[in-house]
């Protein structure tokens, strides 16, 4: 696969469609992923990696790299195109800019789950249809794909692409996922085993910004939080608010425009699982207004920026399931 | 032992000001007694309250947070209480989601002819509200154990 | 005037005559008008001052049919039948002997198992003070 | 930091009975910023104001708080107040200490612990206010007045006077509406066509005012000054242009069985009509529920013996679109429907009427030529009974709670003219209570009883029933006789309730208009703005704010004209500053606010920035046309950014206050 792209990342380069590619490179490990931009066939050569630890949305990056001039090919995997459409739905880049490859993902995994198999020394991984090989400066490790996939990867929504210019490989179809299961579970339980569970959870946040920073909803020109004119932007920790609710806060800008990628969560350096305050408005949304993914397709309408006289009132939620 | 009654719960009402704070003003005018733990904002309409402006007040001692509105299909600029409606079923329920008791939170649609729906409301609200006794845990979500 | 009564009967008819508008629908429509001393509207208005005393000596509590029409009628949802009923029962009470006593109920079931139970409530409720 | 003034107003005792005054502008003078605060008994007075106004002179007063009555009551008497002393009148918040704290607590000490929170509030938010400049719209010179009866009619007349266009849309084939229908007006007894005819026919001659007839209000949109109104004028199958309104046309259509609506039913017209001789405008429709040619294609006669050529069987519904500077509702009332009170036998008894039918029934242009005829079989009656109050002050839900008003002047009326005509008539009126506020309304009544024998009873009926012989058995109460009466009757009159037009509710939601429970539009203060809508721009005039007689209606009429050519004679409106703005620099163009806002008010612009690296970049970003926005501040909860914000309710302005109440 990885072959593939660069080949064709060469040709697209070569007949002048576009100028960039916006692709996946090694870090200082090999598990160690980061988005990079690629000018030459050379740097392709050397540095462009496609693999089971590529994780990374590259959609969000397209807002920088397309007010830059040229066009730049992105790379993306089914979950990606979802942001792609979300962000062009908010008119945050330019599509005329963008040659876009959809890319089959079987799924991705990370060095922390790698490394919480025992293994370490970890030098290059490997894919073969349901099995994934880790190789290590001691041995090789075969697993089982399911074993040692992300979360977000395991309750994949959907191998769908829903944009792209090309495709590279097989499209696959939307997924009944279970995604939702755990946000259930939690429904389930009394009010303070909640309180308890996202109180020890929201107490490990150390305000680091990663998953603000990779979230592909959060791209706004300033965030709130960076903003003291907002009234929630606290420059030296006056007062806890901003502290108290910033996850919060987070989750409800997001709400109805996140695709649930789960770059969040993946990036919580303290492994807070965000991504199940996001989708509790998800699943919220789909309960009491319908069905709806943002991403799915360009232009629509987000449920909190639409309505229908026949909403529930909000003493639904006096009245739900659960305790 | 500190008195039982003297636990005085902090509520916040937010009102549009063409329906909810016209209401509360003929509860006024009607003399109809409700507590005077309700402290109320005018705000245009109920599509003005941002959700941060409740976790605000819930963050800084508020036991209770409660918006009022036009009835859907009479809001003053058509729309607004429906989009109000859909954001604060969806904070509410996010709330409850973290595990802070729904009860804290309403909304309520109060028109400017319903001055006796107003303190009825905002009676039950308090009562609601003080028997939950103060507002710990928003105020404190992120304690460090 | 006795208060105490007048709560009562207030109390066990959930009736509330300050709604009366004077209008003598009730009276208008009742078909036991001519038989009565006191007649329904006037029945609202003595619960209303509180001469429950009166009433409770008077037949007229006992020639209202419990037809129920001024109930149906009244333009203001007082239900004065319902007073009636209260007053009757106020008597009742007042006559003060538990009739009925909790130990009493054992036996009557013995002596009938196909006594309803609906009817030992109802005697209970209606003969204990 | 703002330098603030702190004025705290007793309001006589109306909040110095509940309030310490005097704690609260002591407590309020040590709030940070606040260098200046006092009490005075009526601030809203000259001298109230004056002391308002000398204090931001002598401390240089940068903001002011009041601490009185609602806002919604006298803000604008202050800010206008603080203007002339050239303080910025967007500077000026006001602290609800009376409806919303006085009035409602009896304990003194918490009552002054809220007011002073409330108090504390305002100065947090006077804190961050800006000073704001309004800005202007044009007015278009145009009104519309929606419903044709005399409420319609006389507030077009008098905007049409002043030298307005002015146009009615009404949904019947004639304007006129129920005054039309009543043959005699209390209490001066004079004939009521005689009044409004004339009225009818200014109308249509008048150039200024313009008849939508069988017309309806589609869509309104826009705001003072700039409605833009969607009128639907319904097909009524006849060339208005041509229809001379010979009728023709209604004497030979063979379709005679049709209820007379004008008549209510008691008896027929034709399938092509014109409700009644005085009809405006005098134009023949066809009913389409009942013609056989728009039915199934056969007849045609009405288009053969048209001798204009007016009949066009084609005709469409046709939208027409106008813009408006003011907008006038007087859409009237209906009696209710009596199905519910099945004791007063209305619906299985012709000789039981409701008192609009009595009024066909004596009306010389109505079914019997104005003799007063049983509808059964067209004897005189020699008994008459009138029931008051059917379905008014009626709180079980049959009816309606509030009392409709007229029925005590138009039964004495009816009673008058009746035996007036036929001195043989007994007739009983059965009434809870007597209500003639009015002038020479009492007077009336009196003679009714003492001049022609009306026999009064209090007390109400019970039961009606019909007897096989023709009479009306009637079950009443004569409360003061302390008996139950059973009177036979020939006929039976009921008063019964008025309500508001069923057009009013969906007209209300398109004007965004306010209404009550009942569907009675609601006035911006019943004493300060008690013909106008508390949206700005919509007036209202008749019933469909409230039940009124005929010399009311027309008062009120009048007094919504004159609202209106107050507004129209404006050259500029002065808009609400308090619009929303958006800060470029934070803004995505995400869209978001767009789709939220209700006016369109939001657009986007590609517009050059300066960067950081002294680039430039071209961003889409939203701009808000302040004259077309309302302020109702959607698009700043929409914004993820929060670029979007809301002067006078900015997010930073409304979570001061939040703090200032939640102080610990």
């Amino acid at each position: 696969m990885q072959g593939m792209m660069i080949a064709r990342a060469k040709e697209l380069l070569q007949n002048g469609t576009v100028n960039r590619v916006l692709g996946w490179q090694t870090g200082e490990f090999v598990y160690d992923i980061t988005p990079a931009v690629f000018e030459t066939a050379e740097e392709l050569d050397e540095k462009f990696v496609y693999n089971a630890f590529c994780g990374n949305n590259l959609s969000k990056y397209l807002v920088k790299e397309t007010k830059k001039d040229g066009k730049i090919l992105v790379f993306l995997k089914p979950c990606d195109t979802y942001s792609f459409n979300q962000l062009l739905t908010e008119h945050r880049f330019d599509r005329e800019k963008v040659y876009a490859i959809g890319i089959p993902c079987d799924g991705k995994t990370s060095g922390e789950m790698v490394k919480s198999k025992g293994l370490s020394g970890i030098t290059g991984i490997d894919e073969d249809g349901d099995n994934i090989t880790v190789h290590t400066i001691y041995e090789d490790k075969t697993f089982n794909r399911d074993e040692i996939l992300e979360e977000r990867c395991r309750t994949c929504k959907s191998k769908k692409h829903v944009a792209y210019d090309e495709l590279i490989g097989e499209d696959g179809e939307v997924l009944d996922s279970h995604r939702f299961d755990m946000v259930a579970k939690l429904e389930a339980m009394t009010p303070d085993e909640r309180f308890a569970f996202w109180r020890s959870q929201l107490s490990k946040c150390i305000r680091c910004n990663a998953c603000r920073n990779v979230c592909p909803a959060c791209t706004c020109e300033k965030c709130v939080f960076d903003n003291p004119a907002s009234g929630i932007a606290q420059k030296a920790a006056a007062d806890s608010f901003e502290e108290n609710m910033f996850h919060i806060i987070r989750a409800f800008h997001v709400a109805g425009r996140c695709t649930d990628c789960g770059e969040c969560s993946r990036v919580c350096p303290q492994n807070i699982p965000l991504h199940l305050l996001n989708r509790k408005f998800i699943k919220d949304i789909d309960e009491l207004y319908g069905d709806y993914q943002a991403g799915a397709e360009v232009g629509s309408r987000a449920p909190l920026v639409n309505y229908t006289a026949e909403d529930v009132e909000p003493s639904i939620v006096y009245h739900r399931e659960g305790k | 032992m500190p008195e039982v009654n003297a636990y005085k719960p902090k509520i916040v009402a937010f009102c549009c000001n063409w329906c909810s704070y016209a209401g509360a003003d003929l509860a006024g005018t009607n003399r109809l007694n409700y507590p005077a733990d309700v402290k109320i904002i005018r705000v245009p309409c109920s599509c003005r309250v941002n959700p941060m402006f409740i976790l605000r007040a819930f963050q800084r001692g508020a036991d209770g947070v409660i918006l009022c509105g036009c009835h859907p299909g009479d809001c003053h600029y058509t729309t607004g209480n429906y989009y109000a409606r859909r954001r604060m079923t969806l904070l509410f329920s996010m709330l409850d989601y973290l595990g802070i008791e729904k009860e804290r939170t309403r909304v309520e649609w109060v028109s400017a002819a319903e001055g006796a729906k107003f303190a009825a409301t905002m009676n039950d609200f308090v009562s609601t509200v003080a028997a939950l006794g103060e507002n710990k845990r928003l105020e404190d979500l992120r304690c460090k154990e | 005037m006795n208060n105490n009564l007048k709560e009562q009967v207030l109390r066990m008819s959930g009736v509330n005559p300050l709604k009366c508008m004077r209008c003598g629908k009730c009276s208008a429509t009742c078909p036991s008008y001519d038989e009565m001393e006191y007649h329904p509207h006037q029945i609202v208005y003595m619960v209303e001052k509180g001469e429950i005393e009166k009433l409770m000596a008077s037949p007229s509590i006992y020639k209202c049919l419990s037809c129920f029409a001024c109930v149906e009628r009244c333009p203001r949802d007082v239900e004065p039948a319902k007073l009636v009923e209260a007053i009757r029962l106020a008597v009742i009470r007042q006559q003060g002997q538990n009739h009925l006593k909790a130990k009493d109920i054992p036996d009557l079931i013995e002596a009938d198992p196909d006594l309803p139970q609906q009817a030992l409530v109802t005697a209970f409720r209606k003969y204990t003070k | 930091m703002q330098k603030i003034g702190v004025f705290v107003c007793w309001c006589g005792s109306n909040i110095a009975a509940t309030v310490d005054v005097q704690a609260v502008s002591d407590t309020l003078a040590k709030e940070p910023g606040v260098v200046y605060a006092t009490n005075y008994q009526y601030m809203c007075s000259e001298s109230g104001q004056n002391l308002i106004k000398d204090a931001i002179k002598q401390y240089g007063l940068t903001g002011v708080v009041i601490c009185s009555c609602s806002p919604r009551m006298h803000e604008a008497t202050f800010r206008k107040a603080v203007a002339s002393v050239g303080l910025n009148p967007y500077m000026l918040e006001v602290a609800n200490i009376r409806e919303q704290c006085s009035w409602i607590h009896k304990d003194k000490a918490l009552a002054t612990e809220k007011a002073i929170t409330l108090g504390r509030a305002a100065i947090a938010k006077v804190q961050l206010n800006a000073p704001l400049q309004a800005g202007e719209s044009p007015v278009v010179k145009r009104a519309l007045v929606i419903g044709g009866g005399i409420a319609g009619i006389q507030t077009a007349l008098d905007i049409a006077e002043a030298g307005f266009e002015v146009d009615i849309v009404e949904k019947q084939p004639t304007i006129g509406g129920k005054m039309a229908q009543i043959d005699k007006t209390f209490p001066t007894l004079d004939c009521a066509a005689c009044i409004l005819t004339p009225k009818m026919v200014e109308c249509s001659q008048n150039d200024k005012v313009h008849i939508y007839s069988y017309s309806e209000v589609t869509s309104v949109k826009g705001f003072v000054g700039n409605f833009t109104v969607s009128i639907k004028k319904k097909a009524r199958y006849v060339a208005e242009n041509k229809c001379t309104g010979c009728g023709e046309c209604t004497t030979k259509c063979p379709m005679k069985n049709v209820p007379n609506e004008f008549n209510l039913g008691l008896d027929n017209r034709r399938a092509i009509y014109i409700p009644f001789a005085q009809a405006v405008p005098k134009v023949a429709t066809i009913d389409p529920n009942y013609c056989n040619m728009l039915k199934n294609g056969k007849c045609g006669l009405c288009a053969k013996v048209c001798t204009a050529g007016a009949i066009d069987y084609k005709q469409q519904d046709q939208v027409i679109e106008e813009r408006y500077g003011a907008i006038v509702v007087a859409t009237g009332y209906n009696p209710i429907k009596l199905d519910k009170f099945e004791e007063f036998d209305y619906s299985l008894s012709k000789d039981v009427v409701t008192s609009l039918e009595l009024e066909r029934l004596m009306n010389a242009a109505g079914p019997t030529g104005g003799t007063l005829l049983r509808p059964s079989d067209g004897t005189h009656p020699h008994t008459i009974v009138f029931v008051q109050c059917v379905g008014s002050r009626d709180t079980s839900g049959c009816g309606k709670p509030y009392c409709s008003k007229i029925c005590c002047m138009y039964t004495a009326k009816h009673a008058m003219l009746i035996r007036e005509k036929y001195p043989d008539t007994e007739v009983y009126v059965f009434y809870i209570d007597v209500r003639t506020p009015g002038k020479n309304f009492d007077e009336f009544y009196r003679r009714a009883v003492e001049q022609y024998g009306v026999h009064y009873i209090k007390g109400m009926v019970g039961k009606v029933a019909p007897r096989a012989d023709g009479k009306i058995m009637v079950q009443a109460s004569d409360l003061l006789a302390n008996e139950q009466l059973h009177i036979e009757a020939d006929m039976v009159v009921l008063a019964a309730a008025i309500e508001p037009d069923k057009s009013a509710r969906p007209l209300a939601t398109m004007l965004t208009a306010s209404m009550d429970t009942n569907d009675f539009f609601t006035e911006a203060h019943p004493k300060l703005r008690p013909v106008e809508s508390p949206t700005a721009g919509i007036f209202l005039s008749g019933v469909c704010q409230g039940p009124k007689d005929i010399p009311e209606t027309v008062s009120q009429a009048s007094a919504a004209a004159a609202k209106v050519i107050g507004l129209l004679v404006t050259a500029k409106l002065t808009t609400n500053p308090c619009v929303a703005h958006c800060n470029e620099l934070m803004c995505n163009g995400c869209s978001s606010c767009e789709r939220v806002c209700p006016y369109g008010a939001i657009t986007y612009v590609e517009k050059e920035f300066r960067m950081p690296d002294r680039t430039t970049q071209l961003r889409r970003v939203a701009s808000v046309n302040p004259a077309v926005c309302q302020g109702c501040g959607a698009c700043t909860v929409a914004c993820p950014s929060g670029a979007m914000d809301l002067n006078g309710f900015s997010n930073s302005q409304i979570m001061a206050e939040v703090d200032a109440i939640c102080q610990k």
